[in-house]
């Protein structure tokens, strides 16, 4: 087992390290300069400034520059927001996002797995079809158009829930909502698929001979044994909400990481965007991590070959 | 001896999306206490679907059961509802599968697997029935039965699992059990073993045993009582000696001819039922085996036999048995013999 | 077993990110006493040390809890003394300006002495610095020699007499110089402030509590990216005529969130964005204020076809400016005839007057001239048909909607094909800067209120911002004189910038469009907020707003 | 046609080793160095239980995988040296029947097309491709009007037959029969055994005929070897084996088979194995069966035992015949 | 015998066996494709799906024929008009431009770069998921430890990277989108591509002596067929959303040019003033996701022989 993590972390390693020299390159070829006034400099005061932020040194010198300061933990200070540390807008930024994307991750696997399973039990019955539908809704209308459509609606029309900000808890429900909506739609998809599959196992068919009830053959043999393969979706499910964050973000005005991305790539702010860009992809690869790990603790058949060695 | 069993006129089918599949096309049969009844036929026969019907395992839809009862001790099981036949699933009447690799629950410890059972039915504490279970074990022959409690299925072999499966089903004690092609997944070895033990246990505990194969040499070792079964119904059933010594249906013929003897002449040919069984989508008219059978009449083709007695056990469902065939039959039996 | 092991792990998760975002959901937002006044900005001020200030962002707080030499008054469009207790002692050379300061205190009770803004003004200019902004202090005598590291710091012209007295010296005549010292980057600091948190990028102007304040208001609670709180400073020299305890600052940069927020009451004053003009123009709560800003079409000159002149006259008559004002920008900017916008004074102090209204200029539009002199051109090119032209954009909701006009305006009434490039603003300023494009949507914000701002600072042959590199000596010669003016006769000055537009308007050198206004929504119970429409600097001030 | 002595053995197997590598560093040892000859126009069955290495014996011999050490030589050549014609030539005159009617037939594919599959490969244009077919289909008792179709529309039987078709459409000397009846019904098998004794008869073809059904084993072979683990331990005449088994394992085996006669039922005397069959990965030392074995000895812990022919034509590897 | 039916004698004459008839087959010769479809045809969604793409698929193409207006003329004295007056079936947008003809030129702009994207996924995809599974062994290892990058990378940065770097137009959406967009389908390609490699009437065919030309082409491809087929009805939807998030965020195509994700941006500004901007597009948009996701439901239950019953 401690093999196996070892190798997964040093493969975890060398994904982020290409990631961090592609992006640092493909960054640098950028057209302009993470200076925010370039509209107003004149060349000379403009090459000045640059060498004092070391900006005129040839992309390799300020790669390698950039990965010393890195492993040292030192993600840089924003060009842009006048030499704010990358490191505190980052955690500043993870808060917001994180809770909205874990709420909203919640939401859609608890809402997702309960009419994935419904439907699955009900198959072609009306329950299925409304399950269905919902996913369906889920898959077809885009995050950003609802979540337009929920900030005018219930936020300004109705006056239900804060239409914008982050001031009080409400205020995170609709975003969280916006995003766990494809979550709902893919789970629920998932897991009735997984369910139906599993449902006509053989294993169901004995359990169901031992005489034991429905509600619990349903819990303790069907529900783990669908679950194990809905987890492998849940990486790239973390992934789509990051992604769906940077509009909804916008949307409701949280002061998130997903604004914080956007705006920095949009700005060439070199040291925000590598560390949005690390940040996030330490995010995924360590998601896509836990969700190996969870499935060897959750299915015993995979934890025997993990621990091989 | 008393019926334990009686199934009486069983239709089940399936609704697919070509159309209704009729499986089992009336089916009866009885199992007497203590006993073992083999029901034998080629894949497709309808076999496993009519034990699976007994303990109400079809997924209803796409199943349906159309017609006919299954009495267990005179109730009958066809309507009695879910609720009523958990009381009777795994504490009445037990089954195990044919494939003891898909079976269990890849997912859940043998342990709990067996304990469910044991709580469910005999009200034990969680630790009794651990105890019970794991007793179980080392009666089904699982060496160290204490650490093989905790282990998955997948650290199991075919034959461990097998014996794990039967130890789930005799841990209740049940007074029928359903064996399901136990040992077609396994190798001829670990095949004496299980069935040594199956018949070794109902020995001690006094189980009937309906045992569903394709292995007539299972059968000769083991059975009391044989139904063979061709598309969805019995053409043949009766004691075993008079089935093996005396078989009656040409089917049984073509099953019993298509198996070399150990001491078969090599020049010799085996004789093979030509063709394959019908397509229960649209079951032929008539006799459904009379495509394939070597004997067969005009009204074979036309009118499907019914179930007739040739003696107190013994039943055919074939035209031959008809008191209008008798001299044709003659014929037939005599050439039978002279090969 | 193991199954329940996930249940509890996704509700840690949220139990701990609930955890660490706790603590920024503040107490109650948007309260609706009358003490306090809730207003969004499109962004997040970098930071708020006035030496690199360099956005509206920070310029809009530095301009309500900062106060220097002068400030803009309550008419939005002057400015008068502030810190200085009067008008300054000017030389006759004109070269020299004596500040004398009134008594005023640092929300710390400390005094605010001539060091603070020697201090501070030398800071900006320093180039370690590296202040962005910096060139609006080469006026100084030496500033710029100094920021580009030709000069010593002793010799840059601000130098504190004594605790009352700044005396300035200029590098040339500067008419215009009071508006300057109005602008954010020549605030005063204290040097034991800065020193104290150490650090060149200005880290004590990172958080609510690490700086000292003269201005009206001082920042209490900083939020990043979320909100900033500011409260009234009782140290405040002028705190009688400040009726505001608190203004909350939402950070909002979508339009949408803007006006969501605004309808629900969650705040009261919010800046509307494009796309919803049309449906709040006519709104009572809307307020106009016109930016000062200028923009345009650059031609590049590299292209043979923009090289003719009637080619170019006809680019501009093509173009209704007052047809693409009343339907696609549907605001009240102003259809632009010449370079300057009206907002802009004419002539410094000395002349208060605006430009335009100086020297009116008609926005010209007529098809058939504009589609006769084309095909002139077009012949005098031996062409028989125009190339298409690539016109580079923002690409911003506002500028994306002008270059899909553009684009049919001259199809329509030239029959040219444009290809429009919407790009990222950064991309947009490096493609104009390398010269690559052949039109290019410009814009440009006064950077003092002088029309030297626009006319000397853009196009001459010799300027970084003339990316179109339309060059003309007589205007190049015209521009000279008026920058260089040692005699101080503003009048001929004004002529010379003057005769320079002129020339620039009769041979297209550029197509001008349109000076710009924005919209702020503001609630009814909101007065007295002064939106400064001087069009540079801060763009509104709370001194004197009160709520009804 | 029966086995003659005095030919050559069409194919001789000399040490054959066959390892896979599994998960890292471990070593499966499938076929464990096996030596044994086939003459022309004999069968040679290889029965064992799952596992013990004899599908891949099969494979190995027709080069689907190639040996680890050994020598694999038929007809005079080392099969695993061959190249380019000769590989070609190899491919035509030894051919395989597979286990799975389901997924021995690509399902894409019309049977005209599966059957025709050697002749294209082979350009053996002597004949019109379709009549070839058919001639071909008409052998393995199908007809015409079965070209046309796809497999899925087959029962196992008939595909097993098209199967059977396909490997004689490049006119082979050679057979492995990799248990071609063990998916089969019992009323079908003996289709499929049929027909493979006729072909035999007509064509004198030779058979490997490898199965764990010890009845139709002995019933279709003139020879049959019994593996274990990896080795064999056991080869002699059907009969001989039958009726004298040497190996303990063996014996067990043959015990094991369920008799289809009820008469006899309690006049066997059965030899019951304990346990299951170690895993390959890890065998035990010595003679691999000990294990299990109910006449194991010390020596049988230590020693690996010889492969010895202890009668005439009878080969056993057991220390109880030391 | 216990019937009281009387039968006459001819009835038992003995006919033998009727063995040519027994090796008939049963039913009636069905393709495999002709199978598919009669099972996808069964799946009343999956009909609709098809129906839906195929309405707006002409639609995308002869839709803008049906009025007199072309997608890109301003009218900017008739804009946002939500009635249908003068042929404007769908009213107009801002500019006064016909919205009925952009939101057709805006559907076939979309299903463009979608069908390019998915395209250019099913080359990448297949080929490397091909190589990787049908030589296995090192070059697989390679393969997959590379892919396992490219996975764990955060698309969205790299996508919007590019996006930046390339003139936006319908060829660098489409790559961007690519460009991450194979790793799904090479991995589904290269699983059964491992599966398939091993399965009996491969080996066939490699002992009848093919060379790897021919298993590749009469074997293996045929039989993949089906699940990439599955994959890219799944991939089409997905590739539509990413256009349309693309030019949610600015990163897409520049207007006047018009696709669906173009119209959603610029619709949802005029959300509050004339919703009809945003619901048109927004309701093509989500009709598309719909109907392709139904359609691969469909053709996932007809084709994946893991469902079949």
């Amino acid at each position: 087992m401690a093999r196996y993590i070892l190798k997964r972390f040093s493969l975890m390693i060398v994904t982020l390290l290409v990631i961090i020299t592609a992006t640092f390159f493909l960054m640098h070829s950028l057209p302009g300069t993470p200076l925010k006034n370039e509209e107003k400099l004149s060349p000379e005061l403009r090459a000045q400034i640059l060498e004092q932020y070391g900006l005129d040194k040839p992309a390799y010198v300020q790669y390698f520059k950039f990965v010393g300061h890195l492993v040292q933990g030192d993600l840089g200070k924003s060009l842009n927001y006048d030499g704010r540390e990358v490191t505190d807008m980052l955690m500043q930024g993870f808060g917001p996002s994180l809770l909205i994307g874990s709420q909203a991750l919640l939401f859609g696997v608890l809402i997702g797995l309960i009419l994935g399973v419904l439907a699955a039990l009900k198959r072609n019955t009306w329950l299925d079809s409304l399950a269905t539908g919902a996913s369906i809704m889920g898959v077809s209308i885009p995050s950003f158009v609802l979540a337009a459509l929920l900030a005018y609606f219930v936020g300004v029309k109705l006056g239900w829930l804060p239409a914008t900000g982050y001031d009080t808890y409400s205020a995170t429900i609709m975003p969280s909502f916006a995003l766990s909506f494809a979550v709902i739609a893919q789970i629920s998809r998932y897991v009735r698929t997984e369910m139906v599959e599993v449902l006509e196992q053989d294993y169901m068919r004995t359990a169901k001979a031992k005489g034991i009830n429905r509600f619990a053959i349903l819990v303790r043999h069907a529900l783990r044994n669908a679950l194990i393969p809905a987890i492998t979706v849940m990486g790239p499910l973390a992934v789509n909400i990051i992604t769906g964050s940077l509009v909804v973000e916008g949307i409701f005005a949280i002061p998130g990481m997903g604004k914080m991305f956007v705006e920095s790539i949009l700005n060439n702010d070199y040291t925000v965007i590598m560390g949005t860009t690390i940040f996030y992809s330490v995010l995924i690869v360590v998601t896509l991590f836990i969700v190996d790990l969870l499935y060897g603790i959750i299915d015993p058949r995979i934890r025997i070959t993990g621990a091989k060695e | 001896m008393s019926k334990i069993l009686d199934v009486r006129d069983l239709h089940v089918s399936f609704h697919t999306y070509s159309g209704e599949v009729k499986a089992v096309r009336g089916v009866s049969f009885d199992v007497e206490k203590g006993q073992t009844l083999a029901i034998v036929g080629e894949s497709g026969c309808g076999k496993s679907v009519t034990s699976q019907a007994i303990m109400k395992l079809i997924l209803t839809p796409p199943g349906e059961y159309k017609h006919g009862e299954v009495l267990y001790n005179g109730k009958d099981l066809v309507k009695m509802s879910e609720k009523e036949m958990e009381q009777i699933r795994g504490k009445e009447i037990a089954m195990i599968f044919q494939d003891p690799m898909t079976s269990l629950n890849p997912t859940m410890t043998v342990g709990k697997q067996i304990v469910e059972g044991i709580i469910k039915h005999q009200k034990l504490s969680k630790a009794e029935a651990k105890e019970k279970a794991i007793e179980m074990l080392k009666l089904v022959g699982i060496p160290s039965p204490e650490s093989r409690f905790t282990q998955y299925p997948h650290q199991f072999s075919g034959g461990m699992r097998q014996r794990a499966m039967i130890a789930i089903a005799l841990s209740c004690n049940p007074n029928v059990l359903i064996a399901d092609e136990p040992t077609t997944a396994l190798d001829v070895t670990i095949q004496a073993q299980i069935m040594d033990l199956m018949k070794d246990l109902q020995a001690r505990l006094g189980t009937s045993i309906i045992l569903i194969t394709h292995d007539l040499g299972v059968v000769a070792e083991t059975a009391d009582r044989v139904v063979v079964m061709y598309a969805g119904k019995v053409v043949e059933s009766g004691t075993i000696n008079e089935i093996f010594a005396e078989p009656r249906h040409p089917y049984t013929w073509g099953l019993m001819n298509s198996m070399p003897k150990l001491n078969q002449d090599r020049s010799e040919e085996l004789s093979p039922i030509p063709g394959a069984p019908p397509d229960l989508l649209a079951p032929p008219k008539g006799c459904a085996f009379a495509a394939r059978c070597k004997y067969a009449m005009k009204i074979c083709q036309e009118v499907d036999p019914e179930l007739t007695e040739h003696s107190k056990d013994h039943r055919v469902a074939c035209w031959l048995e008809h008191p209008m065939a008798e001299a044709y039959r003659k014929e037939v039996v005599e050439g039978r013999e002279s090969v | 077993m193991k199954k329940k092991k996930l249940v509890p792990f996704l509700a840690l998760t949220l139990v701990a990110s609930l955890g660490v975002t706790a603590c920024s959901f503040g107490g109650d937002k948007g309260a609706k006493d009358k003490g306090t006044l809730t207003v969004t900005d499109r962004a997040e001020p970098p930071n708020l040390d006035s030496a690199i200030s360099s956005d509206s962002a920070s310029r809009n707080v530095l301009a309500n809890t900062q106060e220097g030499l002068y400030r803009h008054s309550k008419d939005g469009k002057s400015i008068e003394p502030a810190l200085a207790e009067s008008e300054p002692k000017i030389s006759d050379d004109k070269l020299t300006y004596t500040f004398k300061l009134r008594d005023s205190k640092w929300s710390d009770g400390k005094p605010v002495t001539a060091k603070d803004f020697e201090f501070a003004w030398k800071r900006a200019l320093a180039p370690e610095t590296a202040s962005e902004y910096a060139f609006i202090l080469h006026a100084l005598k030496n500033g710029k020699a100094y920021n580009e590291k030709n000069g010593k710091a002793e010799d840059v012209g601000v130098k504190a007499i004594d605790d009352k007295t700044l005396e300035v010296k200029l590098e040339r005549v500067t008419p215009y110089f009071l508006d300057l010292v109005a602008f954010p980057n020549y605030l005063p600091q204290r040097e034991d402030i800065v020193k104290q948190h150490g650090d060149k990028a200005g880290k004590f102007a990172k958080e609510a509590n690490t700086n000292v304040y003269s201005g009206p208001f001082k920042l209490t609670e900083w939020k990043h990216e979320q909100s900033y709180t500011m409260e009234k400073n009782d140290q405040y020299w002028d705190a009688k005529s400040v009726k505001l305890n608190k203004i909350v600052t939402k950070v909002m940069k979508d339009s949408s969130a803007n006006v969501n927020a605004y309808n629900t009451n969650q705040v009261q004053v919010t800046l509307l964005g494009t796309d919803y003009i049309p449906k709040y123009k006519d709104n009572k709560e809307a307020v106009s204020v016109a930016e000062g800003s200028s923009w345009y079409l650059e031609m590049n000159q590299k292209n043979k076809l923009l090289q003719n002149k009637k080619v170019r006259q006809a680019l501009n008559l093509a173009l209704d400016k007052k047809e693409f004002q009343a339907n696609v920008l549907q605001d009240k900017s102003v259809p632009a005839g010449g370079l300057v916008p009206p907002e802009i004074k004419a002539n410094g102090n000395d002349a208060n007057k605006l430009y335009r209204e100086a020297f009116p200029e008609e926005p010209k539009f007529d098809a058939t001239k504009a589609k006769s002199l084309f095909e002139t051109g077009l012949k005098e090119l031996n062409l028989s048909q125009a190339p298409a032209l690539e016109m580079v954009t923002d690409d911003t909701t506002a500028a994306k909607r002008h270059g899909e006009y553009v684009k049919d305006a001259y199809k329509k009434n030239l029959g040219l094909e444009i290809k429009v490039s919407s790009v990222p603003f950064k991309q947009r300023l490096d493609r104009g800067k390398k010269g690559e494009f052949d039109l290019l949507a410009s814009g440009w914000h006064a950077d003092y209120s002088d029309s030297l701002s626009f006319i000397g600072d853009l196009f001459t042959s010799d300027s970084p911002y003339n990316r179109g590199k339309w060059s003309n000596k007589e205007y190049d010669e015209l521009v000279k004189k008026a920058r260089e003016n040692t005699t101080g006769n503003v009048e001929e000055r004004l002529q010379n910038l003057r005769k320079a537009e002129a020339i620039l308007l009769e041979d297209a050198g550029i197509v001008p469009e349109y000076y710009r206004s924005v919209y702020y929504m503001v609630k009814p119970e909101v007065k007295d907020m002064v939106f400064n429409s001087a069009g540079f600097g801060e763009e509104y001030s709370f001194k004197w707003a009160y709520i009804e | 046609m029966s086995a003659t002595e005095k030919k050559e053995p069409i194919l001789s197997v000399k040490n054959v080793k066959k390892h896979f590598q599994v998960g890292g560093k471990k070593i499966l040892k499938a076929v464990d160095g096996i030596s044994f000859d086939i003459y022309p126009g004999e069968t040679l069955g290889l029965v064992g239980e799952s596992g013990c290495g004899k599908s891949t014996v099969g494979r190995t011999l027709i080069r689907l995988y190639n040996a680890t050490s050994g020598e694999v030589s038929f007809k005079g050549k080392n099969v695993h040296e061959l190249k380019g014609k000769e590989l070609k030539q190899l491919n035509r005159s030894m051919q395989m029947i597979f286990q799975d009617p389901y997924a021995s037939l690509n399902p894409r594919m019309k049977v005209m097309d599966i059957i025709a599959e050697g002749i294209d490969i082979h350009g053996l244009n002597g004949k019109k491709r379709e009549d070839r077919v058919i001639e071909l289909l008409e052998t393995v008792g199908l007809n015409k009007s079965h070209a046309t179709r796809f497999p899925h529309e087959f029962s196992g039987g008939q595909r097993q037959r098209i199967g059977i078709a396909r490997a004689l459409a490049v006119e082979p000397d050679f057979i492995i029969a990799d248990e071609p009846i063990s998916a089969l019904d019992v009323s079908v098998q003996a289709q499929v055994v049929n027909l493979m004794k006729k072909l035999q008869r007509e064509r004198g073809l030779t058979y490997l005929f490898i199965a764990h059904d010890l009845s139709m084993v002995k019933y279709i072979s003139d020879r049959v070897g019994v593996m274990y683990l990896g080795n064999l331990v056991e080869l002699a005449d059907s009969d001989e084996m039958y009726d004298n088994p040497l190996h303990p394992y063996t014996q067990a085996l043959l015990s094991a088979v369920p008799i289809a006669d009820p008469s006899l039922k309690n006049e066997r005397e059965r030899v019951i194995l304990k346990g299951d069959v170690p895993s390959p990965i890890d065998p035990p030392s010595g003679c691999k069966f000990r294990t299990r074995c109910p006449q194991a000895m010390d020596i049988c812990a230590s020693t690996i035992p010889e492969w010895k022919e202890i009668k005439e034509k009878h080969f056993v590897a057991c220390h109880l015949y030391n | 015998m216990s019937t009281e039916k009387t039968y006459t004698p001819d009835l038992f004459e003995p006919i033998g066996q009727l063995d040519k008839r027994a090796e008939q087959l049963n039913r009636k010769q069905v393709g495999v494709w002709k199978d598919a479809w009669l099972r996808f045809k069964q799946n009343k969604g999956a009909l609709l799906g098809l129906f839906l793409v195929l309405v707006i698929g002409l639609l995308a193409i002869f839709g803008p024929l049906i009025n007199d207006y072309d997608w890109s003329s301003q009218n900017v004295t008739i804009k946002n008009q939500d009635t249908a007056v003068d042929g404007h079936y769908f009213g107009t947008d801002h500019a006064g431009r016909d919205l009925w003809q952009r939101v057709w030129y805006g559907a076939k702009v979309s299903l463009m770069i979608a069908f390019l994207a998915v395209f250019l996924d099913v080359i990448i995809g297949v080929t490397i998921g091909g190589i990787s599974g049908y030589f296995g062994g090192r070059v697989d290892a390679v393969i997959q430890r590379f892919i396992e990058i490219i996975y764990s990378i955060p698309n969205l940065i790299i996508i919007i990277l590019l996006i930046m770097l390339m003139e936006p137009g319908i060829w660098a959406i489409a790559i961007s989108i690519a460009m991450t967009g194979w790793v799904p389908m090479s991995r589904i390609v290269r699983a059964q591509v491992l599966k398939l490699r091993s399965q009996e009437y491969v080996l066939a065919a490699r002992t009848l002596g093919a060379s790897h030309k021919r298993i590749l082409l009469k074997h293996l491809i045929p039989n993949v067929i089906g699940p990439i087929i599955i994959a890219v009805t799944f991939s089409i939807p997905s590739a539509i959303f990413f256009e349309a998030f693309l030019s949610f965020i600015g990163l897409g195509l520049r207007p006047p040019e018009a696709s669906l994700g173009v119209l959603i941006s610029e619709g949802n500004g005029f959300m509050q003033l004339s919703p009809h901007n945003l619901i048109w597009p927004a309701t093509v948009l989500s009709i598309l996701m719909f109907a392709f996701n139904m359609i691969g439901d469909g053709l996932r239950d007809a084709l994946d022989p893991r469902m079949k019953k």
